[in-house]
């Protein structure tokens, strides 16, 4: 039998490595956007995995809307980035240090 | 399936808002530049007729409804109409600063009425899930509003952080929240408070939600150390829109504290004490020391609001009534005082100049000494002195630790005040003690200069008198 | 008008100060003679009336007065007045104040009369100067009066200060001289050093008596004798004593005994008629009226008895061997001054009060004249005052010359003169004491005689007699001065002589100060030294010492400054007598001490502190430090704010990783 | 080891490797494409866990719609890869320490001493004609009406969100107005503009 | 007639409200109206506080001419003003300096004239405020309200280095303040209550004593200054324009003192007891160190503002005198003439501060110079100034007969009572105190005309003669009658010896 802690398990590891893209990627931002799908991912492995294990349909209400915000989510974070590659001709993330201090 | 038809008066001021936002995304279509005002007005009606039907709304109980998602009780009333009179004045300000870029469209309004009406939903929710689509309704449209001004170099990219780390800060707080669905059962507050309450969760669990779930409020409040994005942001954003998300969402982002650490997770109070405790030392000295070294008025102001965050946290964190009033009483304080201090900024700005970096505020007492005073009530406010407003909320949040018996925190929190009152000052000495870089006298427009006037001076006059804002707020915790 | 004695005490007083303060903030307007009219008119009604008080007092028998004027402050129930206490002893000082300051008021009126020469051309303060002058002096005689007529401590440091003040203020009169305004300054410093001393001993007083009012002390004052006080751990002092001795380091101070005298010599750059007044005949001798005035304390302690005997003695000797060197005219007379508060203060020592004070007065009347008389002298030279440059004055200035004579025949205490009976009955008081120190004192006073009559016989024959050498032009213009001048020395010079014959037997050694001045049966030795009349005093007082050494002082003076004028310069150039000489023209280096060990060594300790403790430390390190520090954690924690996203992350991480240490693994 | 159990770890196995590439290939199309590879996967362990409705979503919107516009927008941008394609860095270590350190936290807090069988019990499977996205519908449309309709908000937000930040009328470029070109008069078609000569520059 | 009014809050709004009148009334160029707008508040005011000393009664110790008015029911803080015998005559010096204020500044100020009165009317109602608060939350508003005048004051009117020096005076005593802050609100936990006689009453215990005590040290150490807390205040003077160093000399750094009397005193006798050496050592430092430092200082107000140092030493000592007297003799008699002493040592150095400053200030309007070594002579150019001068300076130097004297006086007097040597200590100022000041009066007033610029100078105007008159007038008479101040402030000092005299520590706890 499939524990639940495995799912979580996958879980954690998923989530962790998207956390870790975030800032082991240095130069394009598209990644990040994409590893920020990744945690949502992770986030959603557990919720499913929950509502299987506890026999609750709650949880994957809640991952049906995690989805549609990360649809939105994309669409905006792909929307900035169109900007911000029309303002700078660059999506490199280590460009990005026009505000700092 | 028992299902129960909810009462869809409570939610009066969300439909309303939601309505006329969509109303105005539609009449802006057909409008030409010329008669863009009407959008405007249309979008404070909304905000007027929101606060009207909220304050019918009022009642002195707590009422769900939604099936459970959604609560009306004095704390939501009163936050709500917080936001609407600081959206409000919002407004009020920016449209001077909005038509002279290009920014006076539809799009600003529209977005910013569904942020309130994100906000609304997040001072509203008893639910996990009303909690986030609220918080990510208020993102978004920050995110895009942030962005807005297309050609402005420094807005994309703060947009572009502002979005990365928020996406990143929901994510986690949607971990936390996976963690704790896990392991009590329920997205609804009330059953996970009672889930915890029957102490047969294993603490260690939901404390490890917990933190995740803290990241993202943290995040939300820009406490120390999940506050990089805001100096950033604030800076980069055209000042409208750091006017705009530095004052109401602060607000939201202390209804989300709220209900999450005390309305679900009061029975967590031991631990989240701790942790709030850490988040609000690190948020004051941090905040008031790098504003210091600022010579950028927004990134001095970003800074400075980070270091509000943390004395709102010390309001929080003391977990009595008396705490929470006193923080909410402190987050209200800060919208304001943050409207008038961005305001500053859009008031000394003109067309094609952003008046943003503290060598602008130079000899002001000699350009316009009325507005010079004005910026020393807010500045004096800001640093915690009466007769001020501000010295008001810190007296209410450093009584709730007093109380609390956390005299060694109360007492840091002074000495980081004292730094930063250091900054303040550099301010007022710019615009007293030192001549002007430029001579001319700053006239700006008549509605802005009687908005900034105002302001000020509701920040004396609430700093005479802060008895009936102290007294709705420790109402809105007398359940 | 004259309805009571605490009236007419109060116009003795007040009347002076409306002069003081007529002259002084009107002079402008009334002009030179209504000024110096006001102020005389008002020192003459004090005198009158003060001579009227003395007569009730003396002979007419009248009971001593105390009462208060009025409550000055009323803290936790203790009563600080203003209040007069009318005794002999004070009846007899407000004549002689009262006196001598009419005297030298009328004086003045000559003396300053071409003042305006002694100010910078085109100085404002000079144009007043005059009237001013006569404010002053007027002041100075209210407070004085208001000294003497004390009848409580805190009145009696009020008095004290305030002649301090005045004496200030004219040693420094002519201001635009360098040289007068820091001897101003080193008077009133030195000054306060006594009267730190003179506070303190009040406090004592205050704490042990629980009053400062002088009847009620000297009525407890018996309860108290054994009663000590812990100085340091381990060391009991007993009360009495304390307080006497800290009493007398103010008296130390007003009335310039060694190491507290450097100011008087340097005070003589005040105008003549202020060294007279204040340096010699009045102000100084305050320290001396003081411990007499509290007899009843100093008999309860030997021990500050014998160090009141002491100081004196050494006043007296080493004082007036440093006359001998000097060449100002003013010096002199000045060290005669030092030397002769020193016979006092031995008087005091050995519980001769009265003959302490009546030596105080005598030397009031006789010093003022020797003052007023070199005042006339530097009149005449056209404010010359260096010996070397006179000579043979006696017949251009007659009456000058002949008051001089009388003046220094007092000092020395040839006699029949005033100076004899009170100078005589303390060597003998001195003589028959018996308290530790009192050999020494003896001594000290012998010699003192010889001594003093050396300085003054050279002073006189260089300044009366002798070659003329001034130059052509002084000589040309020397005169007899005014008549204005030379009528207060003529005054002077008649109790000069007659006083002693008149007074010795009732002040010294009859009950004249019965109800003033207490002196326990063991120290009495006035009453030892037994004599009734001044004519036995007078016959006794050929054969004794002190008749010989001042015999001898005269004819040594006349001789090495008449007869053989080559030798003094010949002396100093001897081995022993040179190194001598210099220690002498060096006051024994007091001044120099003091200016090395208080002067630059209390600069130098505040420089110190200011640049060490409060430029570097406090402000420095700590304020500045701080301030420093925060700027640079802030520029510091800046840099973590990089812009760079992927840090922004990282803090995200590693502050979710903290928060994990911290609650959830632990 | 059961059926169920070897698909488990194969699904597993992918989606964690397709993941660490998405993190680490110098490509970005390439990490979209694992990222695809990733959402696939994830699909099937969610059918695992008879969530058919949402795994069939998963696939639909992300692979179909979210991951086509990621892959339209790397290719729009037209991005110099060669400048993007640089190696990870000296910062892998403490990438890597911190990540082990973050990854062992969370999967000892999720381990099978708190979540595993005895604590959780594997759930009976469900009747094979359950309908798991009759389920998800009658909640949504019942107790999560509220949040629905905040969805909805949501996604028009997104919507007018890209609109406003992308949708740009370039001044260069020219449209056809046809109610103007109908509406012409005579007069207007030509026009006769009197000026002075210009002085050749 | 005056019985019926509200005294306190028409004396403490009065000038506020016409403080801001003023500023508003000041565009024109000369500010002629609003100076004299100005000085007719001031002089209101002033007159308004005289029935504030004529109808006092002398014969209680309670609170007086007071008002009560909830003020902001949800934090517990209500409008209660009221006075004693320690701050009336403290409001009474208040509104006196603010007249000679507005008059020094007349024609000397001409940067932005109404801004300058404007502030120091309102100051003037802050401080009024604080003298007269009996509510602690009160007093604290009025006290750091306070700073914001002060600030621009110096900041703006100030001299070169005026930017640092008024930071460092704002931060320094916001620093200091806020620890009483937290001490204020953790006794409000204690008694439910902001008022101060609450505070007063409350059973504390030893420890807790400490820490309160330390606090509020913290907080009027900054303000009296004392050593080693005081290095604000040399700066602050030297760079303030006149009128802000007689208001910080004469009025400001007696908030600290009064502090002490109304707080540190009353509510933790017990702590005072424990930590009198300190205090006591502190202000002997106070008395000699400053007094060294202020010798070999060059310039006139920096010299004077340590002179207002080593002079609030002597406050201090009074106030703490009181249990090292009871530890030398056993009982409290005497200590009422240390706190009395310290209390009119407030009140004469009110006067005769403020008067140095303006005799300097008379000096700098006309030199622009501070520097001793600029000066020598000015007898003979200002004879009329050079007495008054004088006479301040003696003043300074503690003459008896004039204000100076009195209350070093009474403090030398009660330190002997305790201690032979803090007696000694404390009575070096007879001759610090005469050295430091007459030394710069010898050089400064003193001599021969030592330059050019001197030999121009022009004696002092009316204006500046009626200022220096008046206080003149002032020095004297409280040097030779102060009887009327103490018969005021008697009957409360002795009340306070006897409520400290009794332990606080409740009974049982230690």
């Amino acid at each position: 039998m499939i524990a639940l802690s495995d799912y979580l398990t996958v879980a954690a590891i998923l989530f962790g490595l998207s956390v870790v893209g975030m800032f082991i990627n240095r130069k394009n931002i598209i990644v990040l956007l994409m590893c920020i799908e990744m945690m949502l991912l992770a986030v959603n492995i557990n919720f499913i995995a929950f509502s299987h294990y506890l026999g609750d349909v709650t949880g994957q209400i809640f991952v049906f809307f995690i989805l549609t915000v990360a649809a939105a989510e994309a669409a905006i974070g792909l929307a900035i980035l169109v900007v911000l590659f029309r303002n700078r001709g660059t999506i490199n993330v280590t460009d990005m240090d026009t505000l700092k201090g | 399936m028992n299902f129960e038809m909810p009462n869809f008066a409570l939610a009066m001021p969300e439909m309303f808002v939601l309505g006329m936002a969509c109303l105005i995304l539609l009449v802006d279509l057909f409008l030409n530049e010329r008669s863009r005002v009407v959008t405007y007005l249309l979008s404070q009606a909304t905000l007027v007729g929101a606060f009207i039907l909220t304050l019918s709304l009022y009642t002195p109980v707590r009422e769900l409804t939604f099936s459970g998602t959604f609560v009306l009780d004095p704390m939501a009333s009163v936050l709500k109409m917080a936001v609407y009179a600081v959206v409000f004045v919002m407004f009020l300000y920016t449209r001077s600063y909005l038509q002279a870029r290009q920014m006076f469209t539809g799009e600003f309004y529209t977005l910013a009425l569904f942020g309130v009406l994100g906000m609304m939903v997040m001072i509203s929710a008893h639910s996990f899930l009303t909690l986030y689509l609220g918080l990510e309704l208020l993102s978004l449209s920050m995110y895009a509003m942030v962005a807005l001004q297309r050609d402005n170099r420094v807005a994309s990219e703060a947009a572009m952080k502002y979005f990365l780390l928020g996406a990143m800060a929901s994510a986690m707080l949607l971990y936390g929240m996976s963690m704790l669905y896990g392991v009590t059962g329920s997205l609804d507050l009330g059953e996970i408070s009672r889930a915890i309450d029957e102490g047969e969760i294993e603490r260690m669990l939901l404390v490890f939600g917990l933190v995740f779930m803290l990241v993202g409020v943290a995040f939300k409040l820009g406490a120390v150390p999940f506050h990089m994005w805001v100096p950033d942001v604030y800076h980069g954003a055209p000042t409208a829109v750091t006017q705009f998300i530095s004052t109401a969402p602060k607000i939201a982002a202390f209804a989300l504290l709220i209900r999450l650490l005390v309305d679900g997770l009061g029975g967590l109070q031991s631990e989240w004490h701790d942790i709030l405790v850490l988040l609000a030392i690190l948020s004051i000295s941090v905040g008031n020391i790098i504003a210091i070294a600022q010579t950028n008025i927004k990134r001095m102001l970003a800074y400075s609001g980070i270091a509000h965050a943390g004395f709102l946290i010390l309001g929080v964190l003391s977990g009595t009534a008396e705490g929470y009033a006193a923080g909410m009483f402190y987050v209200i304080v800060y919208a304001v005082m943050g409207l008038a201090g961005f305001g500053m900024v859009l008031l000394m700005s003109r067309a094609g100049f952003e008046a943003d970096s503290l060598e602008d505020y130079k000899g002001l007492n000699q350009r316009n000494p009325w507005f010079a005073l004005m910026v020393l009530f807010i500045m004096f406010s800001m640093a915690g002195v009466p007769p001020f407003i501000g010295f008001w909320a810190k007296l209410a949040v450093l009584q709730a630790v007093v109380a609390s018996g956390l005299i060694w925190l109360a007492v840091l929190a002074v000495i980081f005040s004292v730094i930063g009152a250091f900054y303040y000052l550099r301010v007022i000495k710019l615009m007293y003690f030192d001549a002007p870089a430029d001579e001319a006298r700053i006239e700006p427009g008549r509605e802005l200069a009687a908005v900034f006037s105002g302001n000020a001076l509701v920040i004396l006059a609430m700093g005479l008198f802060p008895g009936a804002l102290m007294a709705i707020c420790i109402q809105a915790f007398a359940l | 008008m004259f309805d009571s004695i605490q009236d007419i005490s109060l116009y003795i007083v007040l009347a002076p100060l409306i002069g003081a303060i007529i002259a002084g903030l009107f002079g402008g307007q009334i002009g030179r003679v209504g000024a110096h009219t006001v102020a005389i008119l008002g020192v003459a009604i004090s005198f009158v009336l003060s001579a009227l008080v003395f007569k009730w007092m003396v002979f007419d028998g009248m009971e001593p007065q105390n009462f208060s004027v009025y409550t000055w402050l009323v803290s936790e129930g203790i009563r600080f007045e203003i209040g007069f206490l009318i005794d002999e002893l004070t009846a007899m000082m407000m004549v002689v104040v009262t006196f001598v300051s009419l005297m030298v008021h009328i004086y003045t009126v000559g003396y300053m009369s071409h003042d305006e020469e002694n100010w910078p051309a085109g100085s404002k303060a000079g144009t007043n100067s005059y009237q001013r002058f006569f404010s002053y002096l007027s002041l100075f005689t209210f407070s004085m009066l208001m000294l003497v007529m004390a009848n409580n401590f805190l009145q009696l440091f009020f008095g004290w200060e305030a002649v301090g003040l005045v004496s200030y203020l004219l040693i420094g009169f002519w201001s635009s001289r360098e040289s007068a305004v820091f001897a101003n300054m080193k008077a009133f410093l030195v000054n306060r050093v006594g009267d730190f001393g003179f506070l303190l001993g009040i406090a004592a007083v205050l704490m042990y008596f629980g009053t400062l009012d002088y009847a009620s002390v000297f009525n407890a004052v018996e309860h108290h004798k054994d009663m000590t006080i812990t100085i340091w751990p381990g060391s009991e002092w007993n009360i009495i004593t304390v307080i006497g001795i800290l009493l007398f380091i103010g008296a130390m101070g007003k009335s310039a005994q060694v190491p507290l005298h450097v100011w008087l010599p340097d005070s003589m750059e005040g105008p003549t008629p202020i060294s007279a007044l204040i340096h010699a005949a009045t102000m100084v001798t305050a320290g001396i009226f003081m411990v007499a005035r509290m007899s009843p304390v100093y008999e309860l302690s030997e021990v500050a008895l014998s160090f009141v005997l002491v100081i004196g003695a050494i006043t007296a000797l080493f004082m007036g061997l440093l006359g001998l060197v000097q060449h100002d005219i003013k010096r002199v007379v000045a060290y005669s001054t030092l030397s002769q508060l020193g016979y006092m203060t031995v008087a005091l020592g050995v519980s001769a009060y009265a003959a302490g004070v009546f030596h105080l007065m005598t030397h009031a009347f006789f010093k003022a004249l020797l003052f007023l008389a070199a005042g006339s002298v530097i009149i005449a030279m056209h404010h010359k005052q260096d010996m070397r440059e006179m000579g043979g004055l006696r017949k251009y200035m007659p009456i000058t010359w002949l008051t001089s004579l009388i003046g220094s025949l007092a000092l020395i205490g040839a006699p029949g003169f005033s100076g004899f009976f009170s100078k005589d009955s303390i060597i003998e008081a001195v003589g028959h004491s018996t308290i530790p120190g009192a050999g020494f004192a003896y001594f000290a006073v012998l010699a003192g005689v010889f001594i003093t009559a050396l300085y003054s016989f050279r002073m006189y024959f260089l300044v009366f007699h002798g070659k003329e050498r001034m130059d052509e032009h002084t000589r040309s213009h020397l005169h007899e001065s005014p008549r204005v001048v030379t009528v207060p020395l003529i005054l002077l010079a008649i109790p000069s002589v007659f006083i002693g014959w008149a007074y010795v037997g009732d002040m010294v050694f009859g009950d004249f100060f019965i109800n003033a001045i207490t002196v326990l049966p063991e120290h009495d030795v006035l009453s030892e030294v037994g004599f009734t009349s001044a004519f036995g005093m007078l016959l006794h007082g050929f054969v004794t010492a002190p008749f010989w050494l001042a015999l001898a002082g005269v004819g040594v003076a006349y001789y090495l400054y008449m007869v053989r004028t080559d030798l003094p310069a010949k002396i100093v150039q001897l081995p022993v007598i040179k190194t001598l000489y210099a220690i002498l023209q060096r006051n024994y280096g007091f001044d120099a001490f003091n200016n090395l060990v208080f002067g630059r060594g209390s600069r130098g300790l505040g420089t110190g502190l200011w640049k060490g403790g409060d430029t570097m430390l406090i402000d420095g390190l700590l304020v500045n430090g701080t301030a420093r520090l925060v700027g640079w954690f802030s520029s510091v924690l800046r840099r973590v704010q990089s812009g760079y996203l992927y840090h922004y992350a990282f803090a995200m991480i590693i502050g979710l990783l903290v928060l994990f240490g911290l609650f959830v693994v632990a | 080891m059961s059926f169920e159990q070897i698909v488990f770890y194969f699904f597993s196995a992918i989606l964690l490797l397709s993941a660490l590439a998405v993190i680490t290939v110098r490509n970005p199309v390439h990490a979209a494409l694992f990222l695809v590879l990733a959402f696939f996967t994830t699909a099937a362990l969610w059918l695992l866990l008879e969530a058919e409705f949402l795994a069939i979503t998963l696939v639909l919107v992300y692979v179909g719609a979210v991951m086509v516009l990621f892959l339209f927008v790397v290719m729009m941008l037209d991005i110099n890869t060669s400048t993007l394609k640089e190696r990870l860095g000296s910062y892998l270590p403490v990438g890597g320490l911190v990540a082990v350190l973050a990854i062992a936290v969370m999967a000892a807090a999720v381990g099978r001493d708190h979540f595993g069988l005895e604590q959780y019990a594997a759930p009976e499977r469900l009747a094979a004609d359950a309908s798991n996205t009759r389920m998800i519908g009658e909640q949504l449309y019942t107790v999560y009406l509220y949040p629905f309709e905040l969805a909805a908000v949501i996604l028009l937000v997104a919507i007018i969100a890209a609109i406003a930040l992308t949708l740009r009328t370039r001044p260069g470029s020219r449209y056809q107005n046809i109610d103007k070109q109908v509406k012409v008069k005579r007069d207007e078609r030509l026009r006769v503009v009197k000026m002075d000569s210009e002085e050749r520059k | 007639m005056f019985a019926d009014l509200p005294l306190l809050s028409l004396l403490i709004w009065v000038p506020i409200i016409g403080g801001l009148l003023v500023m508003l009334a000041g565009s024109g160029r000369t500010g002629l109206e609003a100076k004299v707008l100005a000085l007719l508040v001031s002089l209101l005011t002033f007159a308004l506080s005289i029935p504030l000393f004529t109808g006092f009664d002398t014969g209680t110790a309670a609170m007086q001419f007071t008002e009560f008015k909830p003020w902001i029911a949800a934090f517990g803080i209500n409008y209660h003003l009221g006075v004693d015998g320690i701050s009336m005559p403290l409001i009474v010096l208040t509104t006196f300096t603010t007249v000679l204020v507005v008059i020094a500044g007349w024609e000397v100020i001409k940067n932005k004239p109404a801004q300058y009165m404007a502030a120091f009317l309102i100051m003037e109602g802050l401080m009024i405020g604080v003298f007269s608060a009996l509510d602690a939350m009160l007093f604290y508003v009025f006290w750091e309200a306070m700073l914001i005048p002060m600030f621009i004051v110096i900041g703006i009117w100030g001299g070169a280095n005026r930017v640092y020096a008024t930071i460092k005076f704002f931060l320094y005593t916001f620093l200091g303040s806020v620890f009483m802050l937290v001490a204020l609100l953790w006794l409000y936990g204690q008694a439910d209550s902001f008022a101060i006689l609450d505070f007063h009453a409350l059973p504390i215990s030893a420890t807790a004593q400490i820490w309160i005590f330390l606090a509020f040290l913290v907080a009027f150490a900054v303000k009296v200054p004392m050593w080693p807390v005081h290095t604000w205040l040399p700066d602050a003077h030297v760079q303030a324009p006149t009128g802000g160093s007689v208001i910080l000399a004469a009025i400001m750094l007696k908030l600290g003192a009064y502090g002490f009397l109304r707080f540190s005193l009353p509510i933790t006798p017990d702590a005072s007891q424990t930590l009198d050496w300190l205090m006591i050592g502190l202000s002997l430092i106070a008395v000699a160190y400053i007094g060294f430092v202020a010798l070999v200082q060059r310039d006139m107000k920096k010299l004077i503002a340590y002179s207002s140092i080593s002079h609030m030493g002597f406050v201090t000592l009074g106030f703490f005198i009181p249990w090292a007297i009871a530890a030398n003799t056993g009982s409290f008699s005497g200590a009422g003439l240390g706190i009395s002493g310290g209390m009119v040592q407030m009140i004469s150095h009110g006067f005769v501060s403020a008067a140095m400053f303006l005799a300097v200030g008379v000096m700098y309007d006309r030199m622009h110079s501070r520097e001793i070594n600029d000066y020598g002579g000015v007898v003979h150019v200002m004879p009329k100034f050079a007495g008054f001068m004088v006479l301040f300076a003696m003043a300074n130097a503690g003459l008896p007969g004039t204000a100076g004297f009195v209350g070093e006086f009474m403090v030398i007097l009660a330190a002997f009572q305790a201690n032979f040597w803090i007696a000694f200590v404390a009575a070096s100022t007879l001759i610090l105190g005469a050295a430091y000041t007459l030394w710069m009066v010898k050089r400064v007033i003193y001599g021969e005309i030592r330059n050019q610029k001197v030999a121009a100078l022009k004696d002092i105007n009316p204006r500046e003669f009626l200022i220096l008159g008046v206080l003149a007038f002032m020095v004297i008479l409280l040097g030779v009658w102060p009887a009327p101040l103490l018969e005021v402030m008697d009957v409360t000092v002795q009340q306070l010896v006897e409520h400290i005299s009794v332990s606080k520590v409740p009974a049982g706890a230690m």
